[in-house]
């Protein structure tokens, strides 16, 4: 088998280049959808019966909670990657994804917590999906500060990617453990995180805000791995000419 | 738009939510520019370092 | 294969005998889940049913703890001084020789730390009636951390102070481990039906022989680079 | 006898950002002696370590009997024996003891064999004392005998001598010949030429950039 279009492919200086050429591709569509999702989700969708206005948050909420789950998948896949085949610009590519990702788990922590006050009357109760986000931001910092703690960039590069991978096989085994601990525990009269009852009108704003965020996490992805791969390739000729000019 | 803004009462969550969010689609954008900037002007720096000797 | 038993047994017996020469050591993260179960009671109240309440979570809290400290000590003297480069070098699966290393660290503190879980229950104000489910749970519950932790020590072999980033990596991942020890802790103590926890702990720890060392002997190897 | 041969092939290695070896070649075959030397920071151990496997080389390739070591790394292993900086000895175990976990996870091993190679060092006077209260230089005895009774065919040694008087880095030597003798191969890192006959021994410098 010829793979010499693999290593082409994969090849830092090309894939640098190609992450500049398609950033604008996903940028621009990302925050026209944005725009679009959120004034058809704050102003055209009309109120949920039982929740009122106050179920708009799901329009930020539940697309920033997608991005950070879509984000550590990603990681951890651009991580094996990178070290079944010692790809750097797989590593690139998953050093990128873990501040994006762990920024977006704020995001639908926060949302969240302010969807909590005036359906819950607290900021935090242990909701599981809310328990699970927060998991899953401690295993973004877990991430991060292991990245940042080993002095070889390689080396980190490779450990996080282990990590990555060990902590995605326990991402949805923390979803469901939570879901189970809530099943046993939980009052059952208080309301569920996110469940309005949907209608096409509520739906297609929340549809085209997955849509932009998923544009969104690529743009900034591409932006951040370009750096990452000058980063990575510090020593390489192309890099000296493609910083001259 | 009065209504619009006052969200049937649920104002001052829905409001905050959504700034939240849009800023930390700011912050992300700016951070993500700012990276590769810092990274490239590393890089800049090595080779002008390496080319002076 | 038989060849690779012996290898296996070997390692176990070097830990086992090292650790039984330097016995302090063993004793430690007992001595410290002993000293975390005695505070609840003087923080919370010396009244019984309030500490049997608490009880499940104040066992696998300081269970949780106590292992962070001794999985700490899994692989840092063996790195320091070279044996881990004799295992990856030795033409034995690394992969294979790490297990044994985390088995005689399981037998070393999971299996000590549940053997002395009844006497903090017992001071809890459990009944003895319970003390044979809290064994159960505890064990099974201590495979699937050890296995866990052998990869996390795994990735934090050389660096300095890796103390505090071995809890941060650790924690979050064996949020589904105190999940359903603690129920199954808890049913024991109630008298309940322990199956569906215990069934999920054993899965756990299934899943933790199969995939943990494989990571483990990644992260050794990496870390050794 | 079987005849063996270790390649090295334009070998680029990286630690962190320094460029340690850049380009390096050599070849050895069956009862020749490679003999590292260079400074501090010119990449002995480095070198060393991409030979065994624990490190990686950016580019370029180790092949042992023509095959990649990372091809079927345990095969390679199981042929080879090496010693690191540091003597992989536990404090609290005695030489025998520890003798026999080293060695016997690679192959059995009686306790007699144990007793004989510790007899070759010149360590049977402190064969049963634990290992914390050696010095330096009698751990490295210790840890030579590990090397001899791996009875691998090749050896890869960094700093053998290390901490040995006058005697030991005779014995070193002789330990050396014995294997070149017997069909080895010896790779080592030293500051000190070892005491070897020249015939069979090729040199490496390493300079530091």
């Amino acid at each position: 088998m010829d793979w010499t279009w693999f290593h082409r492919f994969g090849s830092p200086p090309h894939l640098y280049g190609l992450a500049g050429k398609l950033t604008p591709w996903f940028a621009w569509p990302a925050a026209l959808l944005i725009l679009a999702g959120l004034y058809g989700g704050l102003a055209l969708a009309p109120p949920d019966y039982q929740q009122g206005d106050g179920f708009r948050i799901i329009y930020v909420h539940a697309p920033s909670a997608w991005l950070s789950l879509m984000a550590y998948t990603w990681m951890a896949a651009a991580a094996a990657i990178g070290l079944v085949w010692r790809m750097k610009v797989a590593h690139a590519v998953a050093a990128s994804c873990a501040p994006i990702g762990a920024w977006f788990t704020v995001a639908a922590l926060c949302t969240g917590m302010l969807w909590g006050k005036p359906m819950w009357g607290t900021y935090w109760v242990w909701d599981p999906r809310l328990t699970a986000e927060l998991v899953l931001l401690f295993l973004y910092l877990g991430y991060i500060g292991l990245r940042s703690a080993i002095e070889d960039p390689q080396r980190a590069d490779r450990a996080s990617a282990v990590l990555a991978i060990v902590g995605v096989v326990n991402v949805p085994i923390v979803r469901y453990s939570v879901e189970w601990w809530n099943s046993i525990h939980q009052a059952p009269s208080v309301m569920k995180f996110g469940k309005p009852s949907i209608s096409w009108p509520m739906l297609t704003p929340l549809l085209i805000m997955f849509v932009g965020f998923t544009l969104l996490f690529v743009a900034l992805m591409l932006v951040r791995a370009r750096g990452e791969i000058l980063r990575r390739e510090r020593q390489s000729r192309w890099v000296s000419e493609v910083v001259a000019q | 738009m009065s209504g619009f803004l006052s969200m049937g009462g649920y104002a001052s969550s829905v409001w905050p939510a959504v700034a939240l969010t849009f800023g930390i689609i700011v912050w992300n954008v700016v951070a993500a520019r700012r990276s590769f900037a810092a990274a490239r002007a590393e890089a800049r720096r090595r080779v002008s370092m390496e080319q002076a000797p | 294969m038989s060849d690779a038993w012996q290898a296996a047994k070997l390692v176990i017996e070097r830990d086992l005998r090292l650790a039984f020469r330097n016995r302090g050591q063993l004793l430690h993260p007992l001595l410290f889940f002993a000293i975390v179960t005695t505070l609840f009671p003087l923080a919370l109240s010396p009244e019984p049913s309030r500490l049997r309440d608490v009880a499940p979570a104040v066992l696998w809290v300081g269970a949780l703890l106590s292992s962070l400290l001794a999985i700490e000590f899994l692989f840092r003297e063996d790195a320091q001084d070279g044996t881990l480069e004799q295992y990856a070098l030795s033409g034995r699966s690394l992969t294979w020789l790490l297990f044994a290393k985390t088995v005689s660290h399981w037998l070393l503190a999971g299996l000590p730390l549940a053997l002395m879980s009844p006497v903090a229950a017992y001071g809890l104000a459990v009944s003895p009636d319970a003390m044979p489910g809290i064994i159960g749970s505890v064990a099974l519950g201590t495979i699937a951390l050890s296995l866990l932790g052998a990869v996390s020590a795994g990735l934090t072999i050389g660096i300095k102070r890796g103390g505090a980033l071995l809890s941060l990596l650790t924690l979050p991942l064996a949020v589904p481990l105190l999940i359903f020890g603690a129920q199954a802790t808890a049913r024991a103590i109630e008298g309940g039906n322990m199956a569906a926890p215990m069934y999920f702990l054993g899965a756990f720890a299934v899943l933790g022989i199969t995939l943990a060392p494989l990571a483990a002997a990644a992260a050794v190897r990496i870390s050794m680079e | 006898m079987l005849a063996h041969r270790l390649t090295g092939d334009s070998l680029h290695v990286f630690r962190g950002e320094r460029h340690v070896l850049r380009g390096l070649s050599f070849a050895v075959t069956t009862g020749e002696y490679l003999e590292v030397t260079g400074g501090n920071g010119a990449g002995k151990t480095s070198l060393l370590r991409t030979i065994v496997g624990l490190v990686h080389a950016e580019s370029g390739k180790v092949e042992w009997n023509g095959r990649s070591i990372h091809a079927e790394a345990s095969a390679f292993h199981a042929q080879l024996s090496y010693l690191g900086h540091e003597s992989p000895l536990k404090g609290d175990l005695t030489p025998t003891e520890n003798l026999r976990f080293a060695v016997g996870i690679r192959r059995s091993i009686g306790s007699r064999e144990i007793a004989e190679a510790l007899a070759e060092v010149a360590a049977s006077g402190f064969a049963d004392r634990p290992v914390r209260t050696l010095s330096a230089g009698q751990r490295r005895r210790v840890a030579l005998a590990g090397v001899l009774l791996a009875a691998a065919p090749l050896w890869v040694l960094d700093e053998p001598a290390t901490h040995l008087d006058a005697a030991g880095q005779a014995l070193v030597g002789r330990l050396v010949e014995r294997q070149l003798a017997a069909g080895g191969i010896v790779v080592a890192a030293v500051h000190a030429p070892l005491p070897v006959a020249e015939a069979g021994t090729r040199r490496l410098g390493l300079s530091s950039k």
